[in-house]
């Protein structure tokens, strides 16, 4: 550019100074408001806070020791007031663009503290077993949310988790019953995922079906045949058929021993295990290898991978069918992995909760993890809270995991942007 | 393996043939582990008593409860069993419009008693007491638990009854165990919200037994069955008590946490409806299973029955006894009442 | 210089043989395909039928002694579960009305799933919808007593209102918020689940002297007007007039030129002056009142009370019928009667050859499989011609 | 190396895109192909490149016959190719982009992100290109996401490299850079084929010239050829390259424009404190190389971006803060610079698509039912006036081809009566016959009295069209200046210098562009 660009044009001036958008102010001030909402219902409720200590157990299952007491009010009012203002300096953006994420984590670790203050005060709240529970509802819907995002990123849209996790629960439980072999029921359950996936990827790629149209079929698919092959087979020789071998817990040497978090992580099982692994490999995988980084070509632009010798279809192919063994796998933890027998439509919409996750986490891996704890967490939350009884209303506690992903959505993550290429066919002619 | 052709194999006793015991299901299905599988269980039994001709006809949603009743009658049934108090008006209606025709409904009755409907209910809250106390004197940490699916009366009836017999062994014995996931007085606890959602079953049960229950007593049908896994889980610490059904039959590969199940004689009901109107001894009027009658009752111990003591075995008959006398009154309000 | 070319091996010969063009409409073609898309379907059902039946199972035990009985024992099985699928879906006037009973909810369901997916939203939330209707109808039909036309005129209003509201709040929350529908709609399924739940334990919605969760069936001026002794109402007639409604509402008025332009274009339509939020917000309202009036047949209909079960699955099923029904209302109204008669005709199906219901559910994947699928079943029948425009594309992705 | 194509054939559906094309690429040449819209000469390149399959013909390189089924054959045998939509994935890094494809791993296939940048810096170091390895593509400027293509085809050493209308979204000095690199290559061997529709860059760079014309080979001309001759060679008719319009006559400001301001989405100032006056009747050019603010412009006076601040008034009504519809409803009529994308809705009829920001209003629709019977009868009088080639009204817009889509947009937005005209790019990718036509058209309309604003980067279109220019750079309004302001100081105005630097500079160092 140097030759012929003559000396005379001025030096481009500094980078622009950097304001703030009409569109992230909108976004601010609405993310602020919600969250001033948040810290005002805490505040208020550690206002109201009464019975002197909440006791918090801090070792599942162990009652008498390892317990934490706090005076609830006290720490209740402090959580709140650091709530407010967390909230406030993110309304009137106190800190730098790149920490306001922080704010809005200290709300909500500061909310959570003041409102089980207010629900635990006088009472002993299994504070480790939250957080137990919040593993077990969110390790099949992390695993089918990542099976969502290889998909998703490789541009074919994945409705059909739901589907694939029946299928995988069924194959589970049947092999685990004839082999008892643990080994082979995960492998067939990852292989019957990737069966159905097989479905989605040669339906969608081969055959260019509408995606959303087959995940939706796929999914009453894998309803009916898993429904009929039980009604069938396995319900009238249920002995032999439907008795599988529950998955049992490995302590992990030395890292078990953490405090807290030690047993609640690393005294699970094998499908546990696998399961932080793929929401590692999966992030690593996409975003720092070649199979990757065309993944993610193919499923924002796929012709631009092509026209760089790309195979576009050979790449979705690999991604839709090993997004099958997440998937497939996510579907053992229904039987295998945690409840043991096969019963009938038994994921009860999880699929579709994972789908949810995937899509709230922003097709990130990670994100799609977060959410699913997320909503693994509110969900254990409700259940606790149903036990220790609260003056909260039993049929809102059910309804509150749902809501409470309804205002997060709309409050915090609003818009999000899917792969641009995801649900689109690629045609070469 | 390539065998011989078989002959026609001529079936045990085909004497009544042509009597056609007829059941409808509702949207749960025949294989729920529950009501409907029970009462199916009680057709079936007749069936293979009197040598009747089975029908039945599934559910798959409250649409169908007509159209399967009236598909019932068209088939020429005899008697029809429908199960379950969401087939009350497919039935009262199918009732009075063939007169002719016997029928028998579970867990339900017509608001007024209809000629030819045989109303089948269940005081459950009687054995569930018994197991309530069984519960009590078994365990250890001096918690127990229950969760139900959804908080409706076929299902806190059992709750109700299990949080009395816990309360009832606190006074006879002066102790203070504790009811988890259940509060009579306030008619609230814990419920996993549908009767499907295995694992969520199982995660209730869990934090039951991490708030320190030692014994759990699901009421939630396939999802129950996730707390009877949550025991299996525990090695040894946490037992269970099934509903409904014997759990040891039903659930077999439960059966070793099980300290017995509170059964609801649905199947002996059905059947002895079914048998009644092949003897032509029908009557409408409404069957309430009780202790009384062995309509419900605790299940046999099974694995529990050399752990259970003698002395707490003999508390429960006294339990029985007394409840049949009336010297034991079980309080709650949802037990069926006798028309 | 031509004559050099055919010479050498063209490179792609195969892929392009002449197109197989009739003079056919396409509507006709497409009529082909669909009704090809059946047949297979039945024969994908025929081999699960066959590896279920006992006669067969037994039979193929002694294959080697007598193999014609497998052959024969598999044809019976088939036949008669077919047979036994149409006498109950088509055999007469009973159970024709029954099968469009079974479809009215299908075809609202349906056509409120379509009118989102032409404006380019992703409607997975009818049976929320639904309930939410269902709810309102119920609650004015059992507990409000009026004179006749005006009861059922004011349950119907109500079951609409509710539904709108419950679709509503998914467009508000997208326009103004960006909440992605997908989600809002699976949350709202849920919470309207366990609404319903709770209330039918409350004294206002519990029948007076039962402890059940059930509501009283509506007042007799509130229930829909039977045809004949049938269970088949004038809900059926009320679907129809939506399909039209909706047809107009898509193809003749300027509302739903605007939804279909968003739903193609958002940006275009975004620069052409049009409201994308507005237009979400109202699609969602109409969709949701569809979905609404789905749920008033339900329970101001078929005579049912309110339960838990109120719902069924016609609001997942309806997401089906609409997809194979192209998000026409035509096509909508055709699916919601093939799966109408499904229905009925699997309900007898099991009672004469006790098929499990699922096997229903299999069909009707399959035939949608199928029937999305064109190039498959053409790669099968090769007879078909080919489809002008094939491949009509409904939603393009989570981006619209 | 010496590549030859014979008898290439192509067809989409009933239309033949290619017939029985020949082709000869010597070695070290410079070969432009030209052509009108939707001639055929991407078709052809996309065969040469493996992305399309012909029907019949053949390929030979260095007298062997190859057969190319997809890119990356294409790639082995040494074609590279820059295409006419760029070829980038807009959320990668520019790293990313170039690595795409060929990837230097370490073990496992993990991506030595090292090697990339290296490889990158290198590049643009070696060509003069000054690009930043680890931006965004969808962050950097349309020019800078050209040179990325370029560099994304020498790294795989191509020996014959396309480039399909590279220069469309380039300013003058960017041109003559890219001539540069092209005149370099050439040396070292490599050959060029070089697509676009600015006669001026043929003339400046080619060595053969071949002109495709619905699909066949009408003919070879000489560099040396006139203007004239090679778009009648093009169009097959005698081509008006000169608007011939009166004097502009403006009267009173129609619309005014002040201290107009707008933050973009990644909150830069992409439009800074912008006064602007249009007056009836006369046409205002905006003038800049892409990326400088005019399209967040154009979008603030829809009210399609909102603004931080500033006013904006038609005929004396402030329309700030006014919705898109209240806009077009006061009068002003809208060109999307970005068709595709904004323009029109593709599976919309061409009859629809004719009425869709006047579908409400009579005789179209009474505010809830439409006319379809009016919105059909509209669209045939449309289609004759504007000379829009379709099969139907009722086909859908997708059918069209590019120059027949973008006379769709612009009938609709004449065809009421209008205060303001703001067209973007109104002529982009349009081949001379239609340019003519459409230029014709908006002189028509500015001389019945409306203000027309038009954004463009094409200075041709600008001396063609404007009566005024005002050069835009960096958001900031650099200069209003005269109509006939040489074309070398408006590109040195583009590139940010004030309006006396650019007269200085331009007579001391002419661009090549700028003497022919
Ligand atoms: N994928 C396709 N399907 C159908 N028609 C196509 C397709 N691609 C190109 N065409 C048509 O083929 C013809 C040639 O298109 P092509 O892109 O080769 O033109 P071009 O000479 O590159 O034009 P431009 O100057 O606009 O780039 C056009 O009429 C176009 O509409
Ligand atoms: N059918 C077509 N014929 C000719 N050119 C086209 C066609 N479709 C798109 N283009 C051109 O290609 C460009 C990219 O088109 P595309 O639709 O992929 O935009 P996009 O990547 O979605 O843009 P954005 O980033 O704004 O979403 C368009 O801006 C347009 O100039
Ligand atoms: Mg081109
Ligand atoms: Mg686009």
């Amino acid at each position: 550019m140097t030759d012929t660009t003559p000396d005379a044009v001025p030096a481009a001036p500094a980078k622009p100074q950097v304001i703030e958008a009409p569109a992230d102010r909108t976004r601010r001030l609405r993310v602020g408001g919600v969250m001033l909402v948040f810290a005002l219902i805490g505040l208020a409720l550690a206002a109201v806070t009464k019975g002197g200590k909440a006791t918090f157990q801090l070792v599942s299952g162990d009652l008498e020791n390892n317990l934490l007491g706090v005076p609830a009010q006290p720490v209740a009012i402090v959580l709140g007031i650091l709530g407010v203002g967390a909230a406030v300096a993110y309304v009137l953006r106190q800190v730098p663009q790149r920490y306001a994420g922080w704010l809005a984590a200290v709300l909500g670790v500061a909310f959570i503290g003041a409102f089980l203050c207010w629900a635990a005060a006088g009472k002993t709240f299994p504070l480790a077993n939250q957080f137990q529970g919040t593993l077990n509802f969110a390790t099949p819907l992390i695993l089918g949310a990542l099976a969502g995002v290889l998909c998703e990123r490789a541009g074919v849209i994945n409705i059909a988790i739901e589907g694939q996790f029946l299928v995988g629960a069924f194959t589970a439980a049947l092999v685990s019953s004839t082999t008892n072999s643990a080994t082979a029921a995960l492998i067939a359950a990852a292989a019957s995922g990737v069966l159905m996936a097989a479905l989605l990827a040669v339906f969608s790629i081969k055959y260019l079906v509408n995606q959303v149209v087959l995940g939706v079929v796929l999914v009453v698919f894998a309803t009916g045949i898993t429904g009929f092959l039980f009604d069938q087979f396995m319900q009238p020789d249920a002995e032999k058929l439907n008795t599988p071998n529950v998955l049992s817990a490995v302590k992990i040497p030395g890292l078990a021993d953490i405090p807290f978090i030690g047993p609640i992580l690393f005294n699970q099982t094998i499908l546990v295990y696998l399961t932080y692994l793929a929401v590692a490999v999966v992030t690593f995988v996409l975003f720092q290898t070649r199979w990757g980084l065309r993944i993610r070509a193919v499923g924002e632009h796929p012709k631009a991978a092509d026209t760089v010798g790309i195979k576009v279809k050979r790449i979705r192919y690999s991604a839709v069918l090993t997004a099958g063994v997440l998937a497939g796998l996510g579907g053992a933890f229904f039987t295998v992995g945690y409840a043991g027998s096969f019963a009938k439509e038994m994921t009860a919409g999880n699929g579709f909760i994972a789908l949810a996750a995937l899509i709230m986490g922003r097709w990130h891996p990670i994100g799609a993890t977060v959410a699913a704890l997320f909503f693994g967490f509110a969900t254990q939350l409700q259940s606790q809270l149903q036990i220790i009884q609260t003056p909260i209303p039993g049929e809102l506690l059910l309804m509150a995991p749902y809501l409470a992903t309804i205002i997060a959505v709309a409050g915090l993550v609003g818009r999000v942007r899917a792969p641009k290429a995801d649900g689109e066919p690629y045609v070469t002619e | 393996a390539c065998g011989s052709k078989p002959t026609e194999e001529n079936a045990g006793g085909s004497a009544n043939k042509d009597f056609k015991a007829c059941m409808v299901s509702d949207s749960g299905g025949f294989d729920d582990k529950s009501f409907n599988q029970t009462s199916y269980k009680g057709l079936q039994d007749a069936v293979k008593e009197k040598g009747l001709t089975e029908v039945k006809a599934e559910s798959k949603s409250d649409n169908d409860y007509p159209t399967n009743m009236t598909a019932m009658v068209s088939a020429k049934c005899n008697i029809i069993v429908s199960v379950g108090f969401k087939l009350e008006d497919a039935t009262d209606k199918a009732a009075q419009a063939n007169p002719s025709i016997k029928f028998a409904i579970v867990d339900s009755a017509p608001a007024k008693p209809i000629e030819n409907v045989k109303p089948l209910a269940f005081n459950t809250a009687q054995s569930s007491f018994q197991a309530g106390y069984l519960a009590a004197a078994m365990s250890k940490s001096g918690k127990v638990g229950t969760f139900g699916g959804l908080k409706i009366p076929t299902v806190t009836i059992f709750m109700d009854g299990f949080a009395e017999g816990v309360r009832y062994y606190n006074t006879q014995k002066s102790k203070n165990v504790q009811v988890l996931g259940w509060d009579d007085a306030k008619q609230a606890g814990l419920f996993t919200g549908d009767f499907e959602d295995k694992a969520k079953g199982q995660n209730n049960a869990q934090n039951l037994i991490t708030q320190g229950a030692d014994v759990i007593f699901p009421v939630a049908g396939p999802s129950g069955l996730g707390g009877l896994q949550a025991a299996k889980a525990s090695n040894g610490k946490v037992n269970a008590i099934w509903v409904d059904t014997d759990g040891c039959e039903s659930a077999a590969e439960y059966c070793s946490v099980l300290l017995t199940s509170v059964a609801k004689g649905m199947d002996v009901a059905v059947k002895d409806a079914i048998v009644s109107v092949v003897d032509n001894k029908f009557d409408n009027t409404q069957f309430i299973g009780t202790l009384e009658n062995g309509g419900t009752k605790l299940a046999p111990f099974h694995e529990f029955d050399s752990k259970i003591p003698a002395d707490v075995k003999s508390e429960l008959d006294q339990i029985k006894t007394d409840i049949i006398s009336g010297k034991i009154t079980v309080q709650s309000k949802v037990q069926p009442k006798a028309s | 210089m031509s004559t050099e070319t055919e010479a050498a091996p063209a490179p792609v010969p195969p892929a392009k043989e002449p197109e197989r063009r009739s003079g056919l409409p396409s509507w006709a073609v497409q009529g082909l395909v669909s009704l090809s898309a059946i047949v297979l379907a039945l024969l994908v059902g025929a081999i699960l039928i066959i590896v279920g039946d006992e006669q067969v199972q037994k039979a193929v035990g002694y294959f080697g002694a007598a193999p014609m009985d497998t052959v024969s024992a598999a044809l019976s099985a088939v036949g008669e579960a077919y047979k036994s699928l149409a006498v109950g879906a088509l055999g007469g006037w009973t159970p024709i009305s029954e099968s469009l009973t079974q479809a009215t909810p299908l075809i609202c369901g349906g056509l409120a799933v379509s009118l989102a997916f032409r404006t380019g939203l992703f409607n997975i939330g009818a049976q929320g919808q639904l309930i939410a209707g269902a709810i309102l109808a119920s609650y004015v039909g059992f507990a409000w007593h009026l004179p006749p036309v005006l009861h059922l005129v004011l349950a119907i209003v109500a079951g609409l209102v509710g539904g709108a509201i419950w679709g509503g709040v998914v467009g508000l929350l997208k326009a103004r918020t960006g909440a992605h529908e997908v989600i809002v709609t699976i949350m709202l399924n849920y919470v309207a689940i366990y609404l319903l739940a709770w209330l039918l334990t409350t004294k206002t919605f519990q029948r007076p002297g039962r402890t059940d969760p059930i509501s009283p069936i509506v007042d007799n001026n509130a229930q829909y007007p039977k045809f004949g002794d049938t269970r088949l109402h004038l809900g059926f007639v009320l679907a129809l007039v939506a399909a039209v409604f909706v047809w107009w509402l898509l193809n003749r008025s300027t509302i739903g030129f605007e939804l279909r332009a968003v739903g193609a274009n958002a940006d275009a339509s975004r620069t052409a002056g049009m409201s994308v939020g507005r237009a979400y917000v109202i699609a969602m309202v109409v969709a949701g009142a569809l979905a609404g009036l789905a749920g008033t047949q339900q329970v101001l209909g078929t005579d049912l009370p309110l339960t838990d079960g109120v719902a069924a699955s016609v609001g997942f099923d309806a997401i089906t019928v609409a997809l194979l029904g192209r998000g026409t209302p035509l096509g909508t109204v055709l699916a919601g009667l093939l799966f109408g008669a499904l229905n009925a005709g699997g309900l007898q199906m099991q009672l004469i050859t006790q098929t499990p219901l699922t096997l229903t559910t299999v069909l009707q994947a399959v035939i949608v499989l199928f029937v999305a699928a064109p190039a498959l079943v053409r790669s099968i029948f090769r007879f078909l011609p080919k489809e002008r425009g094939a491949g009509a594309v409904l939603a393009k992705g989570w981006n619209g | 190396m010496h590549l030859e194509l014979s008898g290439l054939t192509k067809s989409f559906g009933s239309l033949v895109a290619n017939d029985h094309i020949d082709l000869v690429i010597e070695p070290g040449e410079i070969h432009c192909l030209l052509g009108e819209n939707g001639a055929g000469k991407s078709t052809l390149m996309n065969m040469l490149y493996g992305l399309l399959q012909p029907d019949s013909g053949e390929i030979v390189i260095d007298g062997e016959k190859v057969q190319i089924t997809s890119p990356s054959d294409a790639i082995k045998h040494g074609i590279g190719m820059v295409h006419q939509h760029f070829m980038l994935v807009p959320v990668f890094t520019v790293a990313e982009n170039i690595m795409l494809g060929r990837e230097n791993t370490w073990a496992a296939g993990v991506l030595d992100r090292k090697k990339a940048h290296a490889l990158v810096t290198e590049l643009s170091d070696r060509y003069g290109f000054e690009v930043d390895p680890e931006a965004l593509v969808e962050d950097i400027p349309v020019g800078v996401q050209q040179r990325v293509e370029i560099i994304k085809a020498l790294t795989n050493d191509a020996r014959v490299l396309i480039l399909d209308e590279p220069t469309a979204v380039l300013t003058p000095a960017e041109i003559d850079e890219l001539i540069g690199v092209m005149r370099r290559l050439k040396e070292n061997g490599t050959s060029i084929v070089f697509i676009t529709h600015k006669l001026k860059e043929v003339k400046a760079i080619a060595d053969k010239i071949t002109v495709i014309r619905r699909g066949k080979v009408v003919g070879q001309a000489e560099p040396s050829a006139s203007e004239e001759e090679l778009a009648e060679l093009m169009v097959g008719r005698a081509v008006d390259l000169v608007v011939d319009k009166d004097p502009a006559d403006p009267q009173d400001a129609v619309l005014r424009v002040e201290g107009l301001t707008v933050i973009d989405e990644r909150g830069f100032t992409a439009v800074d404190d912008v006064d602007l006056e249009v007056r009836a009747g006369e046409i205002l050019a905006v003038a800049g190389v892409q990326g400088n603010g005019q399209t967040e412009l154009a979008e603030a006076l829809l009210g399609l971006t909102p603004i931080a601040a500033g006013t904006i008034s038609l005929d004396g009504r402030d329309l700030t803060g006014r919705t898109t519809r209240q806009r077009l409803d006061a009068g002003i009529g809208y060109v999307p610079e970005d068709r595709w994308h904004d323009g029109f809705v593709e599976s919309f009829s061409v009859a629809e698509n004719l009425v869709l920001d006047l579908f409400r209003k009579p005789p179209f629709g009474n505010g809830l039912t439409l006319h379809t019977d009016e919105i059909e009868k509209n669209a045939e009088a449309r289609v004759e006036e504007f000379d829009i080639r379709t099969q139907g009204v009722d086909d859908p817009l997708s059918s069209l081809s590019g120059g027949n889509q973008q006379k769709v947009v612009l009938a609709r937005e004449l065809s009421r009566p209008l205060k303001l005209l703001v067209a973007s790019q109104p002529t982009r990718g349009v081949d001379v016959g239609s340019i003519e036509f459409l230029h014709q058209r908006i002189v028509k309309e500015r001389d019945n009295g409306t203000a027309v604003l038009i954004v463009s980067t094409e200075l041709d279109e600008i001396a063609a069209l404007a009566d005024r220019v005002a050069v835009m750079y960096r958001g900031k309004v650099v200069g209003v200046v005269p109509a006939d302001t040489p074309r070398d100081e408006l590109g040195l105005m583009m590139a940010g210098a004030s309006k006396s630097e650019a007269h200085d500079v331009a007579i001391e160092n002419p661009t090549t562009l700028g003497t022919i």
